[in-house]
């Protein structure tokens, strides 16, 4: 597989969430607008690469038997990386991803890819399949914090385009299901034609 | 085709009932509830009605021949039946778009997505209204009062209806024997001389429906019965421990849609059990959380609510408790 | 690569380890963080306070101190001082008759008991009823405003304030968190 | 009192997946029959309220007192993780029965984000031990329910013909979204 | 008045034949008999091609227990043994006669006169009822003497006696009890001789007063049987449903009247019990109704059996334009048959003609789920998921949802509003789940 | 380095020491064996899961193939040779030579030859059609026509001709896997052996009745008349039931049978056109290519 292809597969053919259906709870918690979802991608793509680079540096050294905590603990590091700098510099934003920024720790996505390709691949296709499979991540949640926000509060990015309120079910938890369900099965469609 | 003989494994006769004419026995029972809302609403109930109705047809319409490529079925009158029942669910003066937008996801998300008619877990109607509820909290909540035939659309005069009126004023701390001087009588209640949604406010043409239902057969006295019988004796208790907070039973029954959502809604074949008992179950949980949610809850009115929760059981129910099976027992005589 | 092999010495040493490695990093971006989220932290107080103050020069977090209110609490006041004047207070008050409970806001004052604004902080109000008392439509009925002549009362109590539509519940209580703010100033005779 | 309210609040009215958003993974994928549906909820239920005593005692004791608050995520992940491969093992010797009911679905606990995000929000909540406790137990049990339903509606369904692309997860997620839909009804009934 | 309590239908009665007394159907040229008219095993012919034989003469044997005797219905040459498409939509062996006269076995006694005095013993009544070739008239065309033969450690108390008739256009019992119910009676007491029980009761459905009337009357002179008229409902006449409005018993699922202690038998088996055993008539001829709106000449007649369904079409009037469908039975039960050369044998109660318009199925539509055909079922059975389950080919459920116990009285199709054919797809449920259990069995 | 980074590195190391402990044990008390060939054999299974074999499903039928002592008698139709070969390497057995089959019906009754004589007005299922009657047409032995075989291949081998009503079987496409055949109430489907360039030659009939009837119901029905067993020189043919039979092992090919049929039921199918008198088979054949 070519690096491009590496680098693509997360947006269609193997986007995390719209093909896999990992990750799903921060995909329905954080995407009320479009901006804390991509906040959350972009979170999760860092933990993500680094968690990637390093295990595919150390998978040659890791025994299979303690594999898995290995791979937790590197992970759950970047990811009380993630969550102490966002603290400190974006404090907005970490206050509305709450407790789902050290969620991302069981996250399906990042144990995936770990075991799955970072523990098999070179440091540099570990880097650029985290870089990929984050950005297809972050992309999905913008596409839905874009809809949602778009209809649930008739905004994008904050801006609002009709006086008064958006559909509100849609900023809330039904509408996330929603959301998610219908853009899944879009993509089931899509895929099958 | 040919003269040739037709063969088919028997039976060889067919009874008359057909889907349509069910759908078509529940319109006929709504005339009465439809007229009453003409009466005390005006013609903002003609206008949401014919909304409701026409975009529940087209959207099934839309859907089934764009979408999921079969059969067109709009004719079987069950979008028909949701459009009614929807409309029979919102205020009399609610903006067209927003009916529009209730019928889509009444016939989209709750039906549609399932297949259609007879797939669906939950109630389309009350999905829609449901959801136009939360959605829309200000339209959904500002009720037109009856103000007979000739009343406006969108100039309405809008109050609470009683059910909202007594929850917030025992909020305020107000008594109950305060709040009997704010509330309608009980005849007027009966009559549906109230604020409310356009359909569920005369029990008097809901009873000559459920009347109706019951002669063609086409409902049994199960659900209705034990949902109006459970919230009956669950509020009489309440009322009777302490009557200064708590309405009196034959209030909770007159007041809001608990009639139109036992007679009509939680009846839907589609999302109700299949057998006698299992269906007693489900009528008792659903008065008993409608009760739950207009005392404790934040919701003044609680059926729909109740109504679709309990269709969550139903699936549930349909494998779990079963009819007693004929020779179940091994008797000894 | 060869695999190292899942003997006991090598999944303890690698487990270890990495452990050590780790631990080892967050140690450090901790103490990296650790000044700028509590600046961060205390950026947002004050963000807070700016928003319903007059400009200040003075650090009103520091200068902060806690006022009783007569119901058995305190509240916490944030002076604003201008070239060491007082300028304004920025009252952290609350409410639990929301709604949905608690609410709690942060209204700023003039010396005189003027209210300057307010900022809400935190409410669990239902969407798109109670959650509009953040919305400037609602609350800037109460900019300029002295509670001393303007009563805090919706006008289905008989006072001026307009509630939100359908959410007079939600109003009554802001009034509550906005009249507690100002009671303990008068109180305190900071007024 | 106290506890009545915590337990109908975590059931019905913040329910784990339908409102919080946790553990939708397993949500979707464990509900195709309603009897795996009650193993796992079984299942859920044990690690959660082990998790959570665990994870309370390690935060009180160790990374309070230590002053490294910051360590929770890791050390909580860890700590759950191992607990839940102990408790697979333990079962395994003490019960069969029990282990082959439960068994399987332990490993898909432990990257459910219901049990780690509990053991946060006790946390956060600042609740006690048995407060946690109960908490946990009804987060587990409100999982269980909506997983059941789900389960049960999910099999009725597989009777009758759904549009294909709908047919698995997204007919799942419309229905969670239907439910959620159903749950607000509970609204109010704990402030 | 008594009924069961659960379930049933109420389909149009069309009893249009209810006034016509029984004619005999003229003998036909040639008549093909097939030699299996009843459950059990087909049996052993007898006879070859070219051999002449006498009415009521044995032309096969029955061959092991539940089986029964087959006799020629007219006298004539064997013109060959062959196989004919019958009732079951199949072809079976039958064997040929070409008619020649009417000459019967000398041994039956042709008079009118009624015997009332019954001088055989139990074994003998069971012994001649095996010899006539007696089986079940109600439609299931059981050999009776394996149901009179009452196994050790069981006791029959009570004789039933089925008059219920509860199909619609049929009306062969009705009038059968009406002109010859003096025979039915002493018929009843025969079986109640050779059950040895002292207690029979006749159902009869109240669309028949004139019948329940009558035998009022008439059972005022035999002791221990008494008529109970019946509301009506279908399937009132399936024995279990029978038994529950008269007696209030169930029988338990998967097992036999006998196991509460009764036994079932139709009123035209009373009647050929009464003339196997006092006239020592074999059984070669029935009553059969034929019937249908557009027939020109409805009418009941005595039938030999052999005799092609067209020679009946042709005493009734002749088959209409536009016939669609000829069914042998009831509508609810009873079975199409591909063709009109059909013979007419003992299980053959009516045939109807169904015009085109009446003979095609509705559409079938979606299930909304209205379970109409849960409360149809008068065994509770929940028909829309045994549909399914067997459409889907989960026979296992399906069986746990008790299949087999169907009766397959069709009150689930007919009442289906969605047009759904459930009973199709319950019966091939049913069968394979029989199938499967037997494969068990045998693979053990 | 200040305390907290001393602090963290030791607690957590601790800890990590702690779970790798508790979890080597773990690892060793509890080591559940399971033969890894199993996988390895499942690996190289076409994961159809469709039975073929006898076993549910392509894991069962992995563990069968490791524990059996030799492949009697276990084969997977679907991926043929090929794939048994293959699982013979990873369990260093022999694989048994299974003969290729592919699957035929055997029945030609085409509406231009078995005239309908009633109209089937229930379920379009053979199997509820077969347990009512002998069918639209008055033979009780031929197809239906309702496609039961139709939805039970997997591989989308076997479809329903709109115009003869007959299943029609794509070669390429069938794995022989037999599901089919099962369905199949009458047992109407063969499978037979595959011969060079798809070649097949059979009785494409099953009617078990006398010649007079059989005819009566369909023109091309074998009416048991022996003259093809007569003519065949291998002992291929047998007649049993009233019907002939084709062995597949024995058959050469030579054709002779099918000149001799007066009523065409034997098929040739994928031969090169006869030259002197190819009308009648040749005609047949097109029904069923
Ligand atoms: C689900 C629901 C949520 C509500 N949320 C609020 C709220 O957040 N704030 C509020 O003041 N009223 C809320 N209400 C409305 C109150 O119950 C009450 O009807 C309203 O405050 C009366 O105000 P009005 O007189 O302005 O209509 C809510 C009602 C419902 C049914
Ligand atoms: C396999 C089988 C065995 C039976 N065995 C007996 C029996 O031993 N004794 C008896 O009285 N009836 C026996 N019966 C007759 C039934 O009780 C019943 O009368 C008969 O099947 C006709 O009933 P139906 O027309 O309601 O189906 C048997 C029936 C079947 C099918
Ligand atoms: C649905 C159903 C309906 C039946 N209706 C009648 C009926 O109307 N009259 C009748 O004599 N037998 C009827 N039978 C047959 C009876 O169950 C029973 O077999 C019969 O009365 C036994 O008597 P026999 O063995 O003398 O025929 C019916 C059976 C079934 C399953
Ligand atoms: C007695 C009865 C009650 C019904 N009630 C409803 C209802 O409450 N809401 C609705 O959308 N459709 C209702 N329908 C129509 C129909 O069953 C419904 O649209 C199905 O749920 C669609 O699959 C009803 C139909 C009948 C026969
Ligand atoms: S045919 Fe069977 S399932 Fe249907 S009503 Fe009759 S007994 Fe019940
Ligand atoms: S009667 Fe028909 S539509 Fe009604 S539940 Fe039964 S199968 Fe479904
Ligand atoms: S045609 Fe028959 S044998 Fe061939 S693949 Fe299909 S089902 Fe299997
Ligand atoms: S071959 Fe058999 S299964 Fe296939 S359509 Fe013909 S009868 Fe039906
Ligand atoms: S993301 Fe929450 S369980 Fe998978």
């Amino acid at each position: 597989m070519s690096q491009l292809q590496n680098f693509t597969k997360g947006f269609f053919k193997e986007n995390p969430i719209l093909v896999l259906v990992l990750g799903t709870c921060p995909t329905l918690a954080t995407t009320s607008s479009a901006l804390n979802g991509m906040g959350m991608g972009i979170a999760t793509t860092f933990v993500l690469i680094g968690s990637n680079v390093v295990i595919s540096l150390l998978s040659g050294v890791i025994p299979d038997k303690v594999r898995i905590p290995a791979f937790i603990v590197i992970i759950a590091s970047f990811v009380t990386i993630v969550d102490l700098v966002m603290q400190a510099y974006v404090p907005s934003l970490y206050e509305t991803l709450g407790i789902f920024i050290p969620l991302i720790v069981v996250n399906c996505i990042v144990l995936g890819r770990a075991e799955a390709f970072a523990s098999k691949n070179s440091v540099l296709s570990s880097f650029i399949d985290g870089l990929g499979m984050g950005l297809g991540f972050t992309m999905a949640l913008g596409i839905m914090g874009s809809f949602r926000e778009m209809v649930g509060s008739g905004s994008i990015f904050g801006y609002k385009f009709i006086s008064g309120d958006g559909i509100l079910v849609f900023i809330l938890a039904p509408g996330a299901f929603w959301v998610l369900g219908y853009l899944i099965a879009i993509i089931n469609r899509l895929k099958r034609t | 085709m040919s003269n040739l003989l037709n063969v088919s494994p028997s039976p060889h006769a067919h009874g008359k009932e057909t889907t349509r004419k069910l759908m078509t026995g529940v319109i006929i029972a709504l005339v009465p509830a439809l007229l009453a809302s003409l009466f005390y609403f005006g013609y903002g109930a003609i206008i949401v009605t014919v909304t409701s109705v026409a975009s529940c047809l087209l959207f099934e319409y839309l859907i089934q021949r764009f979408i999921i490529k079969k059969p067109i079925t709009i004719t079987d009158g069950s979008a028909l039946v949701t459009g009614l029942l929807l409309a029979f669910n919102v205020p009399s003066n609610l903006p067209v778009f927003i009916v529009v937008i209730g019928a889509f996801v009444s016939i989209a998300v709750a039906k549609m997505t399932f297949g259609g008619l007879g797939n669906n877990p939950f109630n389309p109607a009350l999905v829609g209204r449901v959801f136009m509820l939360i959605s829309f909290p200000v339209q959904m909540t500002s009720w037109p009062v009856p103000g007979g035939f000739s009343t406006g659309y969108t100039d309405a005069v809008t109050g609470a209806t009683p059910l909202a009126l007594v929850k917030e004023g025992l909020k305020n701390g107000e008594t109950m024997q305060q709040l009997m001087a704010q509330i309608p009588t009980p005849s007027q209640m009966f009559l549906g001389n109230m604020g409310g949604s356009l359909g569920e406010v005369a029990a008097v043409a809901l009873l000559i429906g459920f009347v109706y239902l019951l002669v063609r057969k086409i409902i049994t006295w199960h659900i209705p019965v034990s949902i109006i019988g459970s919230m009956v004796v669950f509020t009489a208790i309440l009322w009777l421990i302490n009557p200064e907070k708590n309405a009196d039973p034959m209030f909770h029954v007159l007041a809001g849609g608990v009639l139109l959502g036992a007679i009509f809604m939680a009846t839907d074949y589609v999302t109700s059990p299949m057998n006698p008992k299992a269906m007693i179950i489900y009528g008792c949980s659903i008065g008993i959380l409608t009760v739950v949610i207009r005392v404790w809850g934040a919701y003044p009115e609680g059926v729909s609510f109740a109504i679709l929760i309990m269709n969550a059981f139903v699936p549930l129910m349909n494998a779990y408790i079963k009819p007693k099976r004929f020779g179940e027992v091994i008797k000894n005589g | 690569m060869a695999k190292t092999e899942s003997t006991f010495k090598n999944m303890v040493l690698s487990l270890t380890l990495i452990s050590l490695g780790a631990s080892a990093s967050l140690g450090f971006v901790y103490e990296l963080t650790k000044e700028p989220i509590a600046l961060s932290a205390l950026n947002k107080k004050l963000n807070a306070i700016r928003e319903v103050v007059p400009e200040f020069n003075n650090n009103p977090d520091e200068e902060m101190f806690r006022l009783a209110t007569g119901e058995g609490d305190s509240l916490d006041i944030f002076p604003a001082k201008k070239d060491g004047e007082i300028v304004g207070y920025a009252v952290n008050t609350y409410t639990n008759k929301g709604f949905s409970g608690y609410i709690n806001l942060i209204a700023g004052f003039k010396p005189d008991g003027t209210i300057i604004n307010i900022s809400v902080l935190q409410q669990k109000e239902t969407p798109g009823l109670g959650t509009k008392m953040a919305d400037p439509g609602f609350k800037d009925q109460f900019i300029d405003k002295n509670p001393s002549e303007f009563q805090l009362k919706v006008r289905k109590d008989g006072g001026p304030v307009d509630a939100i539509t359908a959410a007079t519940i939600s109003s009554r209580a802001f009034c509550d968190a906005v009249q507690r703010a100002y009671n303990t100033l008068e109180k305190g005779g900071l007024k | 009192m106290e506890y009545i309210l915590i337990i109908i609040s975590a059931v019905f009215i913040n329910n784990v997946v339908l409102a919080q958003y946790l553990g939708v993974c397993p949500f979707l994928g464990v509900s195709n029959k309603v009897n795996t549906a009650l193993g796992m909820a079984g299942a859920v239920v044990f690690v959660i309220v082990l998790a959570t005593i665990v994870t309370y005692l390690i935060q009180v004791y160790v990374l309070d007192k230590l002053g490294i608050a910051f360590m929770q995520t890791i050390t909580f992940i860890l700590v759950i993780a191992a607990l839940v491969q102990m408790v697979e093992i333990i079962l395994k010797k003490i019960s069969q029965p029990l282990y082959q009911a439960l068994g399987i679905f332990l490993p898909l606990i432990t990257t459910n984000c219901a049990v780690l995000g509990v053991a946060i929000l006790v946390i956060k909540k600042d609740y006690n031990l048995l407060e946690g406790v109960v908490f946990g137990a009804s987060i587990a049990v409100g999982f269980g329910l909506a997983l059941i339903i789900l389960a049960g509606i999910r099999e009725q369904l597989e009777l009758v013909d759904v549009p294909k692309g709908m047919k698995g997860v997204p007919l799942s997620l419309v229905i969670a979204g239907i439910l959620a839909l159903a749950f607000m009804g509970f609204t109010g009934i704990v402030k | 008045m008594k009924t069961f309590p659960t379930g049933g239908v109420h389909p149009p009665e069309n009893k249009l034949t209810s006034n016509c007394p029984i004619q005999v159907l003229p003998i036909p040229q040639s008549v093909a008999i097939p030699v299996s008219q009843h459950i059990g095993s087909p049996a052993n012919i007898i006879v070859n091609k070219g051999d002449s034989v006498k009415t009521g003469q044995v032309i096969a044997e029955s061959k092991g227990f539940v089986s029964a005797c087959i006799h020629s219905s007219v006298s004539g040459k064997v013109n060959k043994i062959d196989t004919v498409i019958d009732s079951t939509g199949y072809r079976q062996t039958a064997v040929f006669i070409d008619v020649e006269g009417d000459e019967w076995v000398d041994t039956i006694d042709r008079t009118d006169e009624i015997v009332t005095e019954i001088k055989l013993s139990s074994e003998e009544i069971i012994k001649r009822c095996l010899q006539s070739g007696i089986v079940g008239m109600g439609g299931a065309t059981f050999p009776s003497h394996v149901k009179l033969t009452v196994p050790a450690g069981k006791k029959c108390e009570v004789l039933i006696i089925n008059g219920v008739e509860c199909e619609p256009y049929l009306t062969s019992d009705h009038r059968l009890m009406l002109e010859r119910g003096e025979e039915v009676l002493i018929g009843a007491s025969i079986l109640m001789k050779a059950l040895n029980v002292n207690k029979a009761m006749i159902g009869i459905e109240n669309n028949k007063r004139d019948a329940i009337g009558h035998m009022t009357k008439l059972a005022t002179a035999f002791k221990g049987i008494t008529v109970h008229p019946l509301k009506v409902k279908y399937p009132q006449g399936a024995e279990k449903q029978l038994i529950k409005a008269l007696i209030n018993r169930e029988v338990p699922s998967g097992r036999l009247p006998l196991d509460i202690n009764t036994v079932v038998h139709n009123v035209g088996t009373a009647f050929a019990v009464y003339e196997a055993v006092q006239k020592n008539k074999p059984l070669f001829e029935r009553v059969v109704t034929i019937t249908g709106k557009t027939v020109s000449k409805p009418g009941n007649y005595f039938v030999r059996t052999g005799t092609p369904v067209s020679k009946l079409i042709e005493a009734a009037g002749g088959m209409p334009e536009d016939t669609g469908k000829i069914v042998s039975g009831g509508p609810m039960m009873g079975k199409a048959l591909s063709s009109a050369d059909v013979p007419v044998v003992k299980g053959t109660s009516g045939i109807i003609l169904f015009p085109r318009s009446e003979s095609e199925r509705t559409e079938s539509k979606p299930c909304i789920r209205c379970a109409k055909c849960v409360s149809a079922c008068a065994l509770n059975l929940e028909p829309y998921l045994l549909m399914t389950l067997s459409e889907k080919g989960l026979f296992e459920r399906a069986e746990k949802e008790r299949i087999t116990d169907c009766m397959e009285c069709g009150s689930c199709s007919f009442t289906c509003p969605a047009g759904r054919p459930l009973l199709d797809y319950i019966r091939l449920g049913k069968s394979t789940v029989i199938r499967m259990a037997r494969e068990k069995v045998v693979k053990k | 380095m200040s305390s907290t980074i001393i602090i963290t590195v030791v607690s957590l190391s601790l800890l990590s020491l702690f779970s790798a402990v508790i979890l080597y044990f773990i690892a060793q008390k509890f080591k559940v064996f399971e033969d890894p060939r199993i996988d390895e054999v499942q690996a190289v299974l076409p994961a159809a899961n469709c039975g073929g074999c006898g076993f549910a499903g392509c894991r069962n039928f992995a563990e069968a193939l490791v524990k059996a002592e030799t492949f009697e008698g276990l084969n997977c139709p679907v991926g043929g040779a090929e794939v048994m070969g293959q699982a013979a390497k990873i369990l260093g057995k022999e694989a048994l030579a299974v003969e290729p089959t592919v699957a035929v019906l055997l029945c030609n009754g085409t509406p231009e030859f078995r005239p309908h004589t009633t109209k089937y007005d229930g379920v379009p299922d053979c199997r509820i059609a077969h347990s009512l009657y002998l069918g639209e047409t008055d033979c009780s032995f031929g197809c239906m026509g309702y496609g039961d075989c139709e939805r039970a291949c997997t591989f989308d081998a076997l479809h329903m001709d709109p115009v003869t009503g007959l299943p029609v079987i794509i070669d390429d496409k069938c794995t022989s896997c037999g599901a089919c055949v099962k369905a199949c109430p009458r047992h109407l489907i063969e499978l037979r052996k595959r011969a060079r360039k798809e070649r097949k030659l059979y009785v494409a009939c099953s009617n078990c009745d006398k010649g007079g009837p059989a005819r009566r119901a369909c023109k091309v029905a074998c009416i048991a008349c022996s003259k093809c067993f007569k003519v065949c020189e291998f002992d291929a043919i047998t007649i049993e039931n009233n019907l002939a039979y084709i062995d597949a092992t024995k058959c050469t090919f030579c054709r002779k049978c099918v000149i001799e049929c007066p009523t065409n039921s034997i098929l040739e199918i994928n031969f090169p056109p006869r030259k002197p008198k190819a009308e009648a088979p040749a005609e047949n054949a097109t029904v069923n290519p």
